[in-house]
């Protein structure tokens, strides 16, 4: 075994090598999907080679052209051959909603170290502020205006939810934050229980939400007068907001306010001697995690046709976190993966697994106790995935690191810097 | 209105007791756990329910094997809480074993402790839904009836603004068995050896550890003490109430825990009280909430005003209404 | 970075795994047979896991019922079940996935109004039948989308059904109304509050409990306080049979009245004795009274060793709506596998079928103008309940 | 000229006096030193005036401002950082990063102007970066700018804390124990560099320190507490022979024999 690691370690020593294995990946496991195209096996090979790129010894904007061309071109391509079109890129968009909600918990939980067990809620204000205004549902309450919206207005919602969503996540976030350590989880919780049992009972006196009977018949978007309709189409638009998700996320995590967030992580009194105000800080990442969250829930909305309160229950709150921690808290690559692992075994692998297990027991007369369906068994897979990890994986699938900076660079630029100031010399002091 | 509310206080109070009691023993066992570790270990309220179930499944045992009609109620309920409160102590020191004390050694940050709590209670909810359901094809359980004599609190005749009340024997027996664990943790907890080192360890762990006592075994006598009176009171519920499910745990934890928080957490005194008082609002205003409001709010709304207790007492009193306020060291 | 050694490694043996994958050939139908599939959706875990196994077992048993028949044509059908959790995003996504299998052509499913709905709208982007057993809620059908259906009564007409009898039988003049705050409770309380108050009825409380609760001793303090005629609970089994059972803790001795979802041998487990005097609407019938339904129990106690429940039959029976579509769409077709277009259009002209529950024809909005109202009373604490009315349209 | 003004600083935790009716000036550009036993409120005292603890009575003055009531941030932008006796890094960042989070309060890039990627902001980050560097160049750190702070040496983790209180810019800077747990020869380049600063940085310094041969070299006043209470307060040489001092001291036999 050691030998043969080492073949490929030497394989993998040149760029030109990695480049044409990577390539030869995408092409069989392509070729792998066209020809089988039912097998979620194949799909999921595929898909695999975004990891795989990820670790490849690229320059960063190669990785990132090429992922985005496998992930907005190769794949729906090769997909669209199949009958299973549609439920890949169904797949796909939940990939992309819970990766960018899960991105937006990251930084509550990852970034800031703030445990926050009510995220879902803010997926629901996104999901709401849609419904209620692209059905006649707002009608019900609104003096004004003439309702359900156009599907034009989707494109606008996915803003107004953002903003929404962040101002819920400041009003929840000022009282919150007055709480120190563990009580926040357990407060978190609470305001997410407190969100959902709202909207499951603001049917009366004024029906702002239609209370448990939920909102239907939600007008699906439109762009440019074609309507939106199909999970292949809302797989773009959901992979367009994860895009803005991540380049958010990405430039945050480096500038002055992200380092605000981690030294509030990891030690809140000295980041406060730092000049670091708290609480704007821990508002920022609450507004800011909320706002992702809200925009793929105008998302959700559109694609579900559907809303009612049983979506937003602490269990899918704890999904996310189960995401960012099974990813690595603080990794954003970690996460996008944890979100993407979390989704794919609860919608392919283990609905796959279930219906293969009762196939079996149709077919064969193996009787299988329907108690045994793996598909059930979501709430055990997850906990012991929870507990393994906490216990011997702390930092997750794919640790966070730090960026590192270029010393030689500094070095050169610091020494030209003191060059200049000698040149103009009037012997300032202070660097 | 008025004159509405009054005249139920009596049924609510005797309700809201019933419920409060159950709370304030679960609520013992986070503020326990909280005391000594600073963990709020989530899943206390599932170790509750595996109780419940584990009650039941004696009590099934027995009644195949005829004791529950040969053997006095009383006896059989003695049998059926002894060993499930001593099952549900072991699981509660193995969970401590297996999941919180590598986290410990390794000084792992809080969260991570919070979010093993988490998986071992998903872990528990399965397992049990899992179990119930391989045996019966469901998972909500329902226990043999027992202790369900009917009694009548004549108070109309004596004070005529109240309505006549009525409870069931299980009531008194909820009552009493609490108030009998009760004393004797808090006998336990201020005359033993142990309980002094209990006390000792949740005020500081390292000196505890200078002065030869054992805070590993510490921390596993509490566990095993928080969680065989939740698996204790997870058999009353079940007897109170007929009727169990996997998932009884997960909502009343998060009120034992309100409970825990309202008479300060770590106080043991304080969750107690704070779990009957918990009970109590929450009954009342299950029943009074739409008389009040007029009907723009009812019952549904109850859990919110629990949640919306919770968050005030976090921020207004964080140490509770009995705990002292603590400063961190700098 | 010992991971970044393991990664081309870990490549490599996905590409094995690619390759093997693509190799296995895909399975087929057994002896040459054209495979047509029927799916199903309810939940088979959760809540109302008991009803919705109901469902997947009585639909399982009309396939291989009828089975023979398919099999002369050279078809066979099979059953794709799948759980949908009672979660609505549950049953989109595996609509999604029964949309993309070809050989489904029809869909048995759903127990809950809140999970048809959005499922639904996947079927009809994807042209596929969908007969639901027992979605009640008025908008699954209003929305008048061509390819949903469903074999039992609406919420407009079970709800008003049972408080006429609430009303006119039982001479109740007050009435406490009890919901359990989800899409199904809410709209038959809702629908039930409505006509009783029409009827001339004092609706002297109406009230929300939380699903998963046990202790409702504080609603129903309130309930008994107002000293009511009668007690109507809309919501599911595990819930109702608490209620009815803490009901008579407090001393009410009155009737109690629920919907369908108490139509359960879980509401007499769990309720015990005080089961007695609670009376129920279900758009089910009682399969015990006809030979037909009999011989149906037996068969159903001999496949699966479980009793029947009320949706058992209903599901059974929108199966064979589905396979009765199915075959006049065979037939129109010149005996080959049919299209879903054609498929959906024969389902819906379905007219007459004599189900063992009841009767089908399918109105155009996809409703059947024979489902009935049956109205049940516990006497003893024994399932299946004594049926007292028989309410048609 | 009097940059530090303290004035009746008293505070109490429940009925227990931690300091009482402390009265300091400090001199700007000096090097002050807090001595005294332990538990005399040392701490407490830097504590009160980085608004960590708020004081029971009594006033601070930074520059004849009154800094009570202010958050502890606030207190940083106005001037006066510090360094924490039991070490307060931010382990999980880049020793860079923590120089960086240091110059937080005079950095000008808000943050949508770095999703914007503004030409400017981008800038200022550059030079933000060739700072830290060349603060971690001044506190010998060069090497390890990469580094995890968690990972670094004992004494490098105290002098990254200092290039860190350095890097905001302050007016005042205090130092809780700079010297605790380092070797003299650790300790005698700690002393340079406390030196250096002053004149460099034009900085006033207050040091707590129990390391008196440090303290006798590089104090211009020294004032010390015992029991909450300001028992003396001079030059170096008056404190050497002060006898409350002594008595002070005695009791633990640490003796000032510079």
């Amino acid at each position: 075994m050691t030998s043969l690691s080492a073949f490929f370690e030497k394989i993998a020593q040149s760029k030109k090598n990695q480049i044409i294995l990577f390539l030869t990946y995408v092409i069989v496991t392509g070729a792998g999907l066209f020809l089988l195209p039912d097998s979620t096996i194949a799909f999921l090979l595929l898909l695999f080679s975004i990891l795989i790129l990820y670790y490849l010894n690229l320059n960063l904007r190669a990785k990132w052209v090429t992922g985005i061309v496998i992930l907005a071109v190769v794949v729906p391509f090769i997909a669209s051959f199949s009958d299973s079109y549609q439920t890949y890129m169904e797949v796909g968009t939940l990939v992309g909603i819970y990766c960018a909600m899960a991105l937006g918990l990251n930084i509550v939980v990852g970034f800031a170290g703030l445990l926050d067990l009510g995220f879902i809620a803010f997926f629901a204000v996104g999901a709401y502020t849609y419904a209620i205004f692209a059905s006649d549902q707002a009608s019900k309450f609104m003096p004004f205006g003439h309702y359900p919206l156009s599907g034009g207005t989707f494109w606008i919602f996915i803003f107004i939810a953002a903003i929404v969503a962040a101002i819920f996540g400041i009003l929840l976030g000022v009282p919150v934050l007055r709480v120190r350590g563990d009580y926040l989880a357990i407060v978190t919780l609470g305001f997410g229980e407190i969100i959902r049992i709202l909207l499951n009972n603001m049917d009366h006196p004024i029906n702002i939400t239609n209370g448990s009977m939920g909102i239907a018949s939600i007008t699906p978007p439109s762009f440019f007068g074609i309507s939106i309709g199909s999970s292949n189409q809302f797989y773009y638009i959901a992979f367009a907001i994860f895009l803005l998700v991540i380049y958010v996320v990405r430039k945050l995590e480096y500038s002055k306010l992200g380092r605000a967030w981690k030294a509030v992580r990891d030690n809140e009194i000295a980041a406060q001697s730092m000049g670091i105000p708290l609480v704007k800080t821990k508002l920022a990442a609450f507004a800011i995690g909320a706002s992702f969250s809200g925009m793929m829930g105008v998302v959700f909305a559109a694609k579900q046709m559907f809303v009612d309160a049983t979506s937003f229950t602490y269990l899918e709150s704890t999904m996310v976190l189960v995401m960012v921690i099974l990813g690595g808290m603080g990794s954003v690559p970690g996460v996008i993966l944890g979100a993407a692992v979390v989704i794919i075994l609860r919608t392919q692998v283990l609905t796959n697994i279930s219906n293969w297990l009762s196939a079996m027991s149709s077919n064969y007369g193996i009787s299988i106790p329907p108690a045994l369906s793996p598909e059930k068994m979501q709430l055990l897979i997850f906990g012991i995935l929870l507990i393994v990890f906490a216990l011997y994986r702390t930092q997750g699938l794919i640790p966070h690191k730090n960026r590192k900076v270029d010393v030689a660079k500094l070095k050169k630029e610091s020494e030209q810097a003191a060059l200049t100031r000698k040149k103009t010399a009037s012997g300032g002091a202070d660097s | 209105m008025l004159a509405h509310i009054i005249q139920n206080l009596p049924q609510v109070l005797i309700d809201g007791l019933t419920l409060g009691v159950v709370y304030a023993v679960v609520a013992i066992g986070y503020t326990m756990v909280y005391g000594i570790l600073e963990l709020i270990n989530f899943a206390h309220g599932d170790v509750f329910m595996t109780g419940a179930f584990i009650g039941a499944i004696v009590l099934f045992l027995l009644m195949g094997m005829g004791f529950l009609a040969a053997l006095p109620a009383i006896l059989v309920f003695i049998i059926v809480i002894v060993i499930a409160a001593i099952a549900t102590g072991l699981l509660g020191v193995g969970i401590e074993r297996v999941a919180y004390r590598p986290l410990r050694k390794k000084n792992a940050p809080k969260l991570i402790a919070l979010i093993t709590s988490i998986g071992i209670s998903f872990v528990l909810e399965d397992l049990v839904r899992f179990i119930a359901e391989l045996k019966t094809g469901n998972y909500i359980v329902t226990a043999p009836p027992m202790f369900n004599h009917k009694f009548t609190l004549n108070l109309h005749s004596a004070l005529p603004f109240f309505n006549n009340a009525t409870f069931q024997s299980s009531f008194l027996l909820v009552l009493i068995v609490t108030i009998i664990m009760l004393i004797a943790l808090d006998l336990f907890v201020n005359k033993t050896k142990w309980g002094m080192a209990m006390r000792a360890v949740a005020q500081d762990r390292d000196t505890a550890s200078l002065m030869t006592i054992n805070v590993n075994r510490v921390i596993s006598v509490t566990f095993f003490i928080g969680s065989a009176l939740g698996g204790a009171t997870g058999v009353l519920f079940m007897i109170q109430y007929g009727t169990i499910d996997p998932y009884i745990g997960f909502i009343l934890g998060i009120k034992a825990f309100t409970a825990a928080v309202l008479g300060g957490i770590g106080n043991i005194r304080g969750a107690m009280f704070g779990g009957v008082m918990l009970g109590l609002l929450e009954m009342f205003a299950a029943s009074n909430l739409s008389i009040i409001t007029h009907g723009a709010m009812g019952a549904e709304y109850k859990d919110v005003f629990a949640f919306i207790i919770l968050i005030l007492v976090l921020i207004f009193k964080p140490e509770g209404l009995f705990g002292k306020a603590v400063v961190e060291k700098v | 970075m010992k991971l970044k050694r393991v990664v081309p490694l870990l490549a490599i043996i996905a590409l094995l795994i690619g390759a093997l994958a693509a190799c296995s050939p895909k399975s087929g139908g057994s002896n040459g047979k054209t495979v047509i599939e029927i799916g199903s959706q309810s939940p088979l875990s959760g809540g109302s896991a008991t009803l919705g196994d109901a469902i997947r077992l009585g639909a399982k048993l009309a396939i291989e019922d009828r089975q023979k028949e398919f099999e002369k044509k050279g078809f066979q059908i099979k059953l794709k079940d799948l759980d949908d959790q009672g979660d609505p995003k549950k049953g989109v996504a595996n609509a999604q996935i029964l949309a993309s299998d070809k050989d489904v052509l029809a869909v048995v499913g759903h127990l809950n109004s809140g999970v048809a709905i959005p499922s639904s709208e996947v079927y009809n982007k994807n042209n596929l039948a969908m007969v639901s057993p027992a979605t009640t809620a008025t908008v699954v059908t209003d929305r008048k989308l061509p390819t949903v259906n469903r074999i039992c009564a609406r919420d407009d007409f079970q709800g008003p059904a049972g408080a006429n009898f609430a009303v006119k039988t039982l001479k109740a003049k007050k009435i406490f109304v009890i919901q359990d705050k989800t899409a199904y409770g809410s709209g038959l309380a809702e629908q039930f509050r409505d006509q009783a108050k029409k009827l001339g009825a004092e609706i002297v409380g109406y009230e929300g409990i939380t699903v998963g609760e046990k202790d409702f001793n504080g609603v129903l303090s309130q309930a008994v306080a107002k000293k009511p005629d009668l007690i109507y609970f809309g919501g599911v089994y595990a819930e109702g049979g608490l209620i009815i059972k803490q009901a008579r803790q407090k001393g009410f001795d009155g009737p109690i009245m629920g919907g369908d979802g108490l139509d359960s041998s879980s509401t007499v487990q769990i309720a015990g004795d005080s089961v007695k005097g609670v009376y129920l609407t279900s758009v089910a019938g009682d399969v015990s009274k006809t030979e037909k339904g009999q011989a149906f129990a037996k068969k159903y106690k001999k496949e699966f060793g479980k009793n029947v429940e009320s949706y058992s039959a209903y599901g059974y029976d929108a199966a064979g709506v589905i396979l009765d579509g199915l075959m006049k769409a065979i037939d129109g077709n010149d005996g080959k596998k049919p299209t879903r277009e054609q498929v959906t259009k024969a389902i819906r002209s379905v007219q007459n079928y004599d189900g063992v529950t009841t009767k089908v024809s399918l109105d155009d909005k996809g409703d059947n103008k024979f489902a009935k109202v049956y109205i049940y009373n516990f006497t003893e604490a024994k399932y299946p309940p004594v049926q007292k009315a028989e309410i048609s349209q | 000229m009097n940059i530090l003004e303290v004035k009746h600083l008293t505070k109490e935790f429940g009925g227990l006096t931690a300091t009482s009716d402390i009265n300091m000036t400090i001199k700007k550009n000096s090097i002050t030193a807090v001595i005294g036993p332990n538990g005399a409120g040392k701490t407490t005292f830097f504590n009160m005036i980085t608004a960590v603890y708020h004081p029971t009575s009594g006033d601070i003055l930074l520059n004849g401002k009154s800094l009570v009531g202010l958050k502890p941030h606030q207190v940083s932008q106005f001037g006066i950082t510090r360094t924490f006796q039991n070490i307060r890094l931010f382990e999980n960042m880049t020793v860079l990063e923590n120089v960086l989070v240091g110059m937080h309060q005079n950095l000008k890039s808000h943050w949508i102007g770095t999703l914007l990627q503004l030409p400017h902001i981008r800038k200022i980050e550059e030079n933000a970066r060739t700072t830290a560097y060349d603060i971690l160049n001044y506190v010998g750190l060069e090497n390890y700018v990469n580094e995890n702070a968690g990972n670094l040496a004992y004494g490098a983790q105290r002098r990254l804390e200092i290039g860190r209180a350095i890097a905001a810019k302050p007016k005042v800077l205090l130092l809780d124990e700079p010297a605790a747990g380092m070797n003299p020869k650790e300790t005698e380049r700690l002393t340079n560099l406390i030196h250096d600063m002053r004149t460099k940085l034009d900085v006033t310094i207050i040091l707590i320190e129990h390391d008196m041969n440090l303290v006798m070299k590089i104090s211009d006043s020294i004032y010390v507490l015992d029991h909450g209470e300001l028992i003396a307060s001079g030059k170096p040489n008056e404190i050497r022979n002060n006898k409350k001092v002594i008595e002070a001291y005695l009791g633990k036999g640490a003796v000032s024999n510079g």
